[in-house]
């Protein structure tokens, strides 16, 4: 199809698609009138019921833990497709060790740069601890947390430079650390089989309410999540930064020292 | 608790996962067989512990609540899963086909540290989470990873057309999946709810609603887009065409009609109570269906890449099943659930075939393999009994599908669905025997318009011995033919009338027994056709060819492999569903 | 309260929009990330931090630099080189 | 609150859809249409968070306020974020796809990098630069 042909089919079943969408649209409750009883209910019963003051917590790992648990496994099978794809035509002897080119100069960071990426790194780190324990009560998790923790290690990419980084963090741990937080939370749900619960039922002390340490299962089910997006989204930056430095020609101006 | 048979419900998905997590955690400690022999073992207790769990849902749906949420009040506040027969045999085939791929690719992916294992033993779990759950939501996050685990599988060659197959793949899926994620914020709002029962009692009371329907609409184009009915069908044909082999085998095995087990599902259970949705499914399923069943055989027919000829025949037979769907009996929905179970088998074993030759032959390319398969003739055999099961060899699982599928739109007086089905099933037929016949007898010097269809140089490993990658194919191909139809026909009516929530009927119809002798017969003529076109009398060879180059040159424009032209074509099928719907 | 919602929606559809009409992939890059942090703030006032924190560290700054690493990738390597 | 208010969430969803789409229809640069699926994504977001609000009503947090007091759909949210994350790994894989893409093909350009066609580049004429998982392991 040429261009104008495609976005004129795509006009017209806008413009039938426009009547139902208005129809859809008039048919919905008003913005901000009401909401459903689903969520309604769980507002109502779960700080009682565990103990945290973060319904969407609750939401993630324990009354629909099931779908964090689909969702982990996702990010796990994306990180997993990744490396394989970028690893496929670059040998995986390779990837151990960093590469670097050779003719290729090391542009020397300045001072400043390593500085603030030695005082922000760290930062980055703590606060990324900070949301990933303080998931029960308030806003955040082992998912956001998990992503501020990788990125803490990509301020270390920024400050150390690359072969600094690729000493600090081998692709194995992070595999590891990806697994093994996936893991972690697929026994979560597996354990209390065994003592008689439910798949993923509860079954830890549930501390109390607006503690750090309230929730029960719902902590160590969190602490597997961050365990897990940290180790994948680190992995995920390092094999794109690796794609980077496999340049046929010398090197790009500002890429060393970005 | 522990004894009770629900509790088994959550292991043939927990268990793949811990699998497969404990594989990426020691990926590199692991010696080289470790993955392959804990993936079969992991795709094999997935199909025995679903059996078990069919087995002991005879009697009603099996119902298990994750984290102990039970429902309080009559509000579900946590996932469920329900199992009926139905779905757990469908699910058990899965593990079953699963079992036999990982056999089939046995030592085939052994340089990638167990990360293709990883991928697939994700994508299994996917899809017996996708069978098991009574969750909208839920249904959406296996849908996903399934999707994702799909994506990056097509990929796994590197090639340019497998890359950019695979773009295609991903872009359009997960628009599937948005749209999908649009249609459950759409009846959650309106319902309040989330699981499949309380939505259907919301749904059941209230009435002719824009939003319900329109909920229906996203959902629906979700699974179509999955299930590659027209006019959603082009990413198929570019992935089916250049994933691995053995991921080929699951994509048209499983994934494919499972995006319609799931539109089965989805429609007779939560809408089952929308006069309107179910006012608009015959219209809707039946004609996408025709048009797709005859499509996707006449495409088939077209092709010289033999993984591209059996990408297309799948989405031919996508479209039998939705007929099957669309006759909203007992009879369709269960010759559709049946279909599913024996075209899962034959297409699993004809893509098997395409893999040896890959690996023996080093090609894929029906006119350059000519008579190149005559040293691994039992393959040859497997090519055209599988040939003929597609197209109706009244024997095996496949055809008690097909008649039941006909039985059902012949009770319900769609006619020209009957033909559609009978024709797309003879097309494919004959492109499958016309191939073999090439191979492995060395026929057909001469090709017709096949031979200016697109193909590809490809290898795939040849590290694995004939009878290793003979064996599971064989096996697909006894299990078609050995499953017993008398139990099958006993227990269907049951497991369907679970199944989509209705009371039960009587022994299902079967449609006309000539007609899958039909389709036989009309399979052996075209692919007769196509080998001999030389030696027939020109006034037979003139018409047909002229008649058949106009619309060829047609359809391979569509199919134009631009993923600005699917997309386009995306929003087509959502309005065309759309206006069906507002005219009901 | 009824007067920055709105707003916000619009603001919401007009970066979107951006990101669809800048047609320059490395422009496109900030107008994905000004889109991150407008969706965050929207979020933000729909009373929904935990989606807020994680558009914040996900749309406006993970993805972003996704996009840059690919470009990067790109312009360093001359076409074809695998083959 | 008038009329328009009420509708705006819904429409902003609609649009973003729409436009993402059209991007994706006209796009000559895979990283772009990357980033208008991620546009079409974010309608996703925008109607599940707007079908989800409550005016009046706090955060799903009962931190600072005990717990009764009328918060918005916690549920929603929670759905949102699992979208999020689903949006962050396709983005991720289709970024990998099109690199590589790019590598083998050399192009960017949808029209020019195309699966398997009859006339095109991947045709028959291309010989060994197909790499399988033999030719993978000797590289």
């Amino acid at each position: 199809m040429s261009p104008r042909i495609r976005v004129a089919l795509l006009a017209l079943s806008g413009l039938i698609l426009l009547p139902c969408a208005a129809s859809v649209i008039a048919g919905l409750p008003a913005f901000g009138s009401k909401i459903a009883l689903y969520g309604a209910r769980i507002n109502a019963i779960t700080p009682e019921a565990r103990h945290v003051a973060n319904m969407v917590s609750a939401i993630n790992f324990d009354l629909r833990g099931l779908d964090t648990l689909g969702e982990e496994f996702m990010l796990l099978a994306a990180i997993t497709g990744t490396v394989v794809l970028l690893r496929g035509h670059r040998g995986e002897g390779l990837t151990g060790r960093a590469m670097r080119r050779p003719g290729r100069a090391v542009i020397p960071r300045s001072e400043a740069t390593v500085l603030a990426c030695r005082i922000a790194g760290p930062l980055t780190c703590l606060f990324g601890l900070y949301v990933v324990l303080h998931a029960t009560v308030t806003p955040g998790g082992g998912f956001q947390g998990g992503v501020i923790l990788a990125s803490g290690t990509l301020l270390i990419y920024l400050g150390e430079g690359y072969s600094g980084w690729r000493d600090a963090i081998h692709s194995h741990w992070l595999d590891a650390l990806e697994g093994g937080g996936a893991l972690v939370f697929a026994l979560c749900g597996l354990v209390p089989m065994l003592t008689g619960a439910a798949f993923m039922q509860n079954i830890l002390p549930l501390g109390t309410l607006r503690d750090l340490f309230s929730g029960g299962l719902m902590l160590v089910e969190n602490l597997g999540v961050a365990m897990a997006v940290t180790g994948g989204f680190t992995q995920l930056f390092l094999e794109f930064m690796e794609e980077t430095r496999q340049a046929e020609e010398p090197d790009e101006p500002g890429e060393e020292s970005a | 608790m522990t004894l009770a048979p629900a509790a088994l419900l959550p292991l043939p998905v927990a268990i793949p996962l811990v699998i497969c997590a404990t594989l990426l955690a020691t990926a590199h400690l692991l010696p080289g067989r470790i993955p392959d022999i804990l993936a079969l073992l992991a795709a094999l207790a997935v199909a025995v512990l679903s059996a078990v769990i069919a087995v002991h849902a005879a009697d009603g749906p099996l119902v298990y609540w994750f984290g102990g949420w039970e429902p309080r009040d009559g509000v579900h506040l946590g996932i469920g899963f329900s199992v009926d027969a139905a779905s757990g045999w469908i699910a058990a085939f899965i593990g079953l086909l699963y079992a036999l791929t990982f056999v089939f690719a046995w030592g085939f992916f052994d340089r990638t540290h167990g990360h293709f294992h990883i991928l697939m033993l994700l994508f299994l779990a996917a899809m017996v989470g996708f069978c098991f759950t009574r969750d909208m939501f839920n249904l959406f996050v296996w849908f996903e990873v399934m999707s994702v685990a799909a994506f990056a599988l097509t990929a796994y060659h590197l090639a340019e057309s497998s890359l950019a197959g695979a773009i295609n793949f991903t872009v359009v899926n997960s628009l599937a999946g948005f749209l999908m994620l649009g249609g459950i914020g759409l009846i959650y709002a309106q319902t309040g709810t989330l699981d499949y029962d309380g939505m259907a009692a919301a749904i059941a009371q209230t009435g002719r609603s824009p939003v319900v329907a329109g909920a229906f609409c996203l959902v629906a184009a979700a699974l179509m887009i999955k299930g590659s009915i027209v006019p959603f069908q082009f990413w198929l044909a570019d992935a089916h065409a250049v994933a691995p082999s053995p991921v080929s085998v699951i994509f048209s095995g499983s994934m494919v009609s499972l995006g319609l087990f799931g539109l089965a599902k989805v429609s007779a259970v939560v809408f089952g109570g929308s006069d309107q949705v179910q006012g608009a499914l015959p219209v809707l399923l039946i004609g996408l269906g025709s048009a797709t069943a005859l499509l996707g055989g006449w495409m088939a027919l077209l092709q010289r890449h033999l993984k591209r000829m059996l990408a297309f025949s799948t989405i031919s037979h996508a479209g039998i099943m939705l007929t099957g769907l669309g006759a909203l009996s007992a009879g369709g929905t269960g010759g559709m659930l049946v279909y599913v179970v024996g075209h899962g088998l034959v297409k699993g074993a004809l893509f098997m075939i395409a893999g040896i030759l890959l690996a023996t032959q080093a090609s894929i390319d029906e006119i350059a393999l000519r008579g190149l398969g005559r040293g691994i003739w039992p393959a040859g055999i497997a090519m055209g009994l599988a040939g003929l099961l597609l197209c109706g060899l009244p024997i095996g699982i496949l055809d008690q599908g097909t008649r039941l599928v006909q039985g059902g739109l012949s009770q319900q007086g769609h006619g020209i669905a009957l033909a559609a089905t009978a024709i797309g099933a003879a097309l494919t037929g004959a492109a499958v025997l016309r191939a073999a016949g090439r191979i492995f007898l060395g026929l057909g010097p001469d090709p017709g318009d096949e031979a200016g269809a697109p193909s590809a140089d490809e290898r795939e490993k040849a590290n694995r011995p004939l009878w290793l990658m003979l064996a599971p194919c064989c096996a697909l191909l006894a299990v078609d033919v050995a499953l017993p139809a008398g139990p099958i026909a006993h227990a269907l009516p049951r497991a369907v009338s679970a199944f989509m929530r209705r009371p039960e009927a009587g022994m299902l119809a079967e449609g006309p027994g000539w007609l899958p002798w039909v389709s036989v017969a009309a399979a052996l003529l075209g692919a007769g056709y196509g080998l001999f076109r030389k030696r027939l009398p020109a006034f037979v060879v003139r018409p047909v060819s002229a008649s058949q180059s106009a619309p060829t040159r047609a359809l391979e424009i569509l199919h134009s492999g631009l993923i600005g032209d699917y997309a386009v074509w995306l929003a087509v099928g959502v309005a065309v569903i759309a206006a069906v719907l507002a005219m009901v | 309260m009824s007067v920055i919602l709105p707003l916000l929606f619009l603001l919401t559809a007009i970066s979107g929009s951006a990101v669809v009409l800048v047609r320059d992939p490395v422009r496109q890059v900030f107008a994905i990330a000004i889109n991150g942090l407008v969706l965050t703030i929207l979020f933000d006032a729909l009373q929904a931090p935990d989606v807020a924190l994680s558009e914040l560290a996900v749309g406006s700054a993970a993805v972003p630099l996704l996009f840059l690493v690919a470009l990067m990738a790109v312009r360093t390597q001359p076409p074809g080189a695998e083959s | 609150m008038s009329a328009a208010t009420n509708v705006l969430p819904y429409a902003v969803a609609a649009w973003l859809f729409g436009i993402g789409l059209y991007g994706i229809a006209t796009s000559r640069n895979f990283i772009h249409l990357v980033g208008c699926l991620g546009v079409c994504q974010s309608a996703t977001y925008v109607l599940l968070l707007g079908l989800g609000y409550r005016w009046g009503s706090i955060a799903p947090i009962f931190y600072d306020h005990p717990p009764g007091t009328p918060a918005v759909d916690p549920v929603m949210q929670a759905l949102v974020l699992t979208d999020i994350v689903v949006g962050a790994t396709l983005t991720a894989l289709l970024l990998v796809l099109t690199v590589q893409a790019y590598k083998r093909g050399g192009s960017l350009n949808p029209e020019k990098l195309r699966p398997m066609r009859a006339g095109g580049k991947s045709g028959q004429s291309q010989g060994s630069s197909q790499v399988s998982d033999g030719g993978r392991q000797a590289s």
